[in-house]
């Protein structure tokens, strides 16, 4: 459990939201892909924990960057915190992308909020000196969030996909990524977004015999192994997101 | 003033009348780095059966005003593994003083009798045992078999042969003086009332359950009052001690249940909100023992007034 | 795209599918400060027994996480007294194309059938009673006798013989699939499903019950994902029109009950909260019908995928 | 139903809180006695409203005062509420003192919170030039409100009591109140309070031969007379206070 005091939190794209939390000891443990659990604060209806990935940590600041979307009350009240307000997290939960050694090349496939885990991913290839295309999907410009991000971080091209075709072309960033995927090159793929486009990125990465990962979203009470209602159904039986994920091996994941 | 806090739950001395609800608490390790388990007065782990169980699919979980609805369908990994994987740890904490209570399950009698057997020879430091015939999320040895006295007191007299060590019954949330009479008959040691509540949440864009069948269990503040009413008419009825279990968030809440006659108190969904709730609630019972002027908690054991 | 949201309710023709539930909307001129009661779909007033009813002591409410406990104890001046002070507005209202709904209380059966029949004389303006045989707050006529079928159907049974209007019954939660049967061959035209449901709320530190006795009866938030599941229980068995009551605070918890199999949807504490509730909910579900592509909230009823 | 908005919400002793609102309608609707029931902002897991007597009332200005003790969830979440800030309330509810026609001196008799109603009976008399004397309660010095109002709206005498002795008399303030109705001069007795209170100075009242008043507390679902959750039991039956009460004539009241 980490005490943390928002340092900032502000609109970042339309109905979504960038929270920066001063947690020292947090900043240092976190690796990317891993996600907090956090209490928001409220008299609420609404009684469990928010668990979020991390989009950035700085060790030296102590800071930690969290972009989020507010579709409940959860986030809501999430969204209503102010600088200098405070509250607590449980975390680092689960584990983070592994990225094979030796790896010369990743695509990395985002949609919608599936962002933050990304910009994870690209930082940890950024360090290992991988190079990667990104593919990023959303449902309308107003709402795209890290292409400078992941742009600062190295990334070769950042294909970008809206289904309503305000920005980059019309349609879901599945199509780009199963076309770059069949060109070649590519020894990594990691994803994060809804559940049906990364089954599809699975698809077209187990196509082409590219090792995918995938960050997995589920309803989670405890957030660190103790309730068992984060279950993903794997090739190996039941597996808890929550512990054996959030990022999965996408080659043994039955249910996305 | 400082108050006893010791309790006997129908055989298990418990330091403190504070326990856990199955399937809230993990097998108690998953909570070893948040507080020192070793100081409540009893774990109760998640139900296992014989063999492993792989629950029910995804989403399991679903937030409602006042409470949550699971459909874990109790997964579990069986006796034999969880005594293999959890033994060690839950030996040592029983010998630091919390007693440990396994949670048995089975889909009929006799898978209830052979997961008892397993746990009665792998599990010598359990201190008793907590019969599930209540879960709201299985078809059969679920809430339909735990919600008739005959079919609750068939599993309650089988497993009586099966070991001496303490045992009870997680009830289901229906019909419970007419269960607590056949169990007591049939030789249950303590009942811990309720289990969660059968309900539903749909959502209303896509039309289909928020969780993976259409009934899920209802847990949380919602059932609070339920339980306590339900714990009350229980205490009146029979002379078994009880555990008493829904949405204690609080001390207050756990101090409600043991006005109504409840020996000791078990935390669930508050394990989720703050891993140290558990703890905390143990503090705060003790408070209030203590504001209420007695020597004893066991004085306040259905100290209820009407 | 306009939809049309008018149901039939057992006989009782409503122009949408909003109710408020007896009790928490008093005879309904209570709220026509607040709004045009005209525009919702029914209403149903407060029980009314033969004779006045002094009700319980005080304290009579209070509130729990996620809704309220009452001790009301069906506090009424008797049918006669109604019909006269309440009668000509609800008369009116009735005109104005909202549909009246008198719920009807007793301790037993001969009760119960001369309440029915002062109610059948001096109120034609009704169109239709709903028969409590489930309160939680009386000790003879309450939820211990609409729990059983036996109890349940005898009073259906003599009310059926009293009048050919329209005939409801507020039914107990509990064992709702064999009552609901027994009142469907007893000739009942549609079930309320629920009446609040029995708790306890206990203050710490006088020792007494919050309510005027141990037990109250629970509302609001906290019983609607039961109320839900029960009304999908009892739709899968019968095949009378439903109410679903419990916890309605918006419309999209009017929406689950209508996916559930509910042919209305009854208004209660919310009430309490923002008098205008009902009107808001029943914009709400038109609302959600319209999302939902339908040109009939008919064809939403009992939509819930499993 | 009337919208409103906070001017202001201090702090006026330990904790008792004063909050002015501004709502024009109903600051020239209420009559003193009357309550108003207040929706509390906040997503909350209480959700009744908070009925609260109302202690000043200026038509001109358009505002409300309303003095309450910080109690429970409900009472909290009124005292966060900021300037600004906006809600709805239910009211006026009830009905008020009636003060006996021709009457010479009256006694007031204020117990703890109860003296916001006894500001409104002050009121009246002093309109109507009618001699009053108080009695008043409080568990501590640092709980005691309204003596300035009170002696500003004419008081002849103002007699302090408290349980802990920290201010005036230490004891019960139905004492001096006994006293006072025994020496007589008496027309009018108003009283608000702990029940135990009310009822002994309904007593005394009897005692003495003087027409008394007590504004009574209960549970309140709705506060407008349609769920019968608010009763008090009377010689003529059961009456709901919100609809009858809150003050009721005290030779009628069974239960405080
Ligand atoms: C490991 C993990 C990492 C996540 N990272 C992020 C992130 O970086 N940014 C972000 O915006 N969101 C992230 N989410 C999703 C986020 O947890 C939910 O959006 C949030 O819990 C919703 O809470 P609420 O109270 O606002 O909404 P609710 O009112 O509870 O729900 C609103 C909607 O969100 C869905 N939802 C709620 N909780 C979850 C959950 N735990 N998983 C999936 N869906 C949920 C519900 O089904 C519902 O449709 C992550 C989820 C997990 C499990
Ligand atoms: C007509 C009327 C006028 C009132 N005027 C004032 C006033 O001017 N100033 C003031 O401070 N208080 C007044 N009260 C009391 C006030 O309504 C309660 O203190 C408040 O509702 C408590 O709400 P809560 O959510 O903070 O507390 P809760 O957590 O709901 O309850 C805390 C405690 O207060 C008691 N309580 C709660 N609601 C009521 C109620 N309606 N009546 C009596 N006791 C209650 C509970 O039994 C409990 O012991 C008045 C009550 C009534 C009925
Ligand atoms: C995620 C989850 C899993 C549960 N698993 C079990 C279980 O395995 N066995 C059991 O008897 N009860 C189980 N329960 C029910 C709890 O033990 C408890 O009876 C119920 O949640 C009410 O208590 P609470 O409101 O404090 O959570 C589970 C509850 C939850 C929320
Ligand atoms: C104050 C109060 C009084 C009630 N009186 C009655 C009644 O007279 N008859 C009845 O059948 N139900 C009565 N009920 C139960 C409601 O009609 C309804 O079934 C229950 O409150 C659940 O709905 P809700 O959660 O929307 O309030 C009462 C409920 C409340 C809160
Ligand atoms: S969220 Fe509880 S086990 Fe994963
Ligand atoms: S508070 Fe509802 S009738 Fe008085």
């Amino acid at each position: 459990m980490h005490d943390f005091e928002v340092v900032s939190n502000d609109k970042i794209a339309d109905g979504i939201y960038s929270i920066v939390i001063s947690a020292p000891k947090l900043a240092t443990m976190l690796e990317p892909g891993q996600f907090v659990n956090i209490a928001v604060p409220g008299v609420s209806a609404n009684l469990l924990r928010v668990p979020l990935s991390y989009a950035k940590a700085d060790p030296e600041a102590g800071t930690v960057e969290i972009w989020y979307a507010v579709v409940g009350e959860g986030t809501r009240n999430l969204s209503l915190m102010e600088p200098g307000s405070t509250s607590n997290l449980l975390g680092p939960g689960g584990h983070g992308w592994r990225v094979p050694e030796g790896a010369g090349r990743a695509l990395l496939v985002a949609g919608g909020i599936g962002v933050p885990p990304i910009l994870g991913a690209a930082t940890i290839l950024s360090q290992m000196g991988v190079a990667f295309d990104v593919c990023l999907g959303a449902a309308s410009a107003s709402k795209i969030v890290g292409v400078d991000e992941l742009c600062a971080l190295g990334a070769e091209s950042v294909s970008i996909s809206t289904d309503d075709g305000t920005a980059g072309t019309c349609g879901f960033c599945t199509d780009p990524a199963a076309a770059l995927l069949a060109k070649g090159g590519y020894d990594y793929v990691a994803s994060c977004g809804p559940a049906p486009m990364m089954k599809k990125v699975a698809q077209a990465a187990a196509d082409a015999g590219v090792y995918c990962e995938v960050s997995l979203e589920r309803m989670m009470s405890c957030g660190f192994g103790a309730c068992n209602t984060c279950n993903v159904e794997t090739v190996d039986g039941m597996k808890g997101a929550c512990m054996c994920g959030p990022v999965f091996d996408a080659s043994k994941v039955v249910v996305f | 003033m400082s108050v006893n806090m010791a309790v006997d739950f129908g055989g298990v001395k418990m330091q403190n009348p504070i326990n856990t609800a199955a399937g809230t608490f993990g097998y108690g390790w998953q909570f070893q780095n948040f507080f020192d388990v070793s100081k409540l007065g009893a774990i109760t782990t998640k139900g296992c059966a014989a063999e492993p169980w792989p629950g029910n699919p995804a989403p399991r979980m679903a937030e409602v005003r006042g409470g949550m609805i699971n459909s874990v369908g109790l997964q579990n990994p069986g006796v034999r593994a969880f005594a293999e994987e959890s033994g060690p740890w839950l030996n040592q904490l029983s010998k630091d003083g919390c007693q440990v209570i396994c949670q048995v399950c089975g889909h009929s009698t006799p898978e209830y009798v052979r997961a008892l057997e397993l746990f009665d020879e792998l599990c010598p430091w359990a201190a008793g045992f907590e019969i599930n015939v209540s879960c709201p999320n299985i078809a059969a040895g679920g809430a339909a078999c735990g919600s008739t006295p005959e079919g609750a007191g068939e599993v309650m007299r089988a497993c009586r042969k099966v070991t001496d060590r303490p045992l009870f019954v997680k009830m289901a949330p229906a019909n419970v003086v007419d269960v607590a009479r056949a169990l007591e008959a049939e030789g249950a040691d303590g009942l811990s009332i309720i289990n969660s509540i059968q309900g539903m949440a749909i959502d209303v864009n896509t039309r289909r359950s928020r969780v993976a069948k259409p009934k899920g269990g209802l847990s949380g503040p919602l059932c609070h009052p339920i339980a306590v009413r339900m714990v009350w008419e229980v205490a009146q009825a029979v002379d078994l001690p009880i555990n008493g279990v829904g949405g204690v968030m609080t001390g207050e809440d756990a101090a409600e249940f043991i006005l109504a006659g409840a020996t000791c108190v078990s935390v669930g969904m508050a394990n989720f909100v703050d891993p140290t709730a558990s703890l905390r609630i143990a503090g705060e019972l003790e408070q209030w023992a203590e504001s209420q002027g007695v020597s004893d908690i066991n004085e306040l054991v259905g100290a209820f007034e009407c």
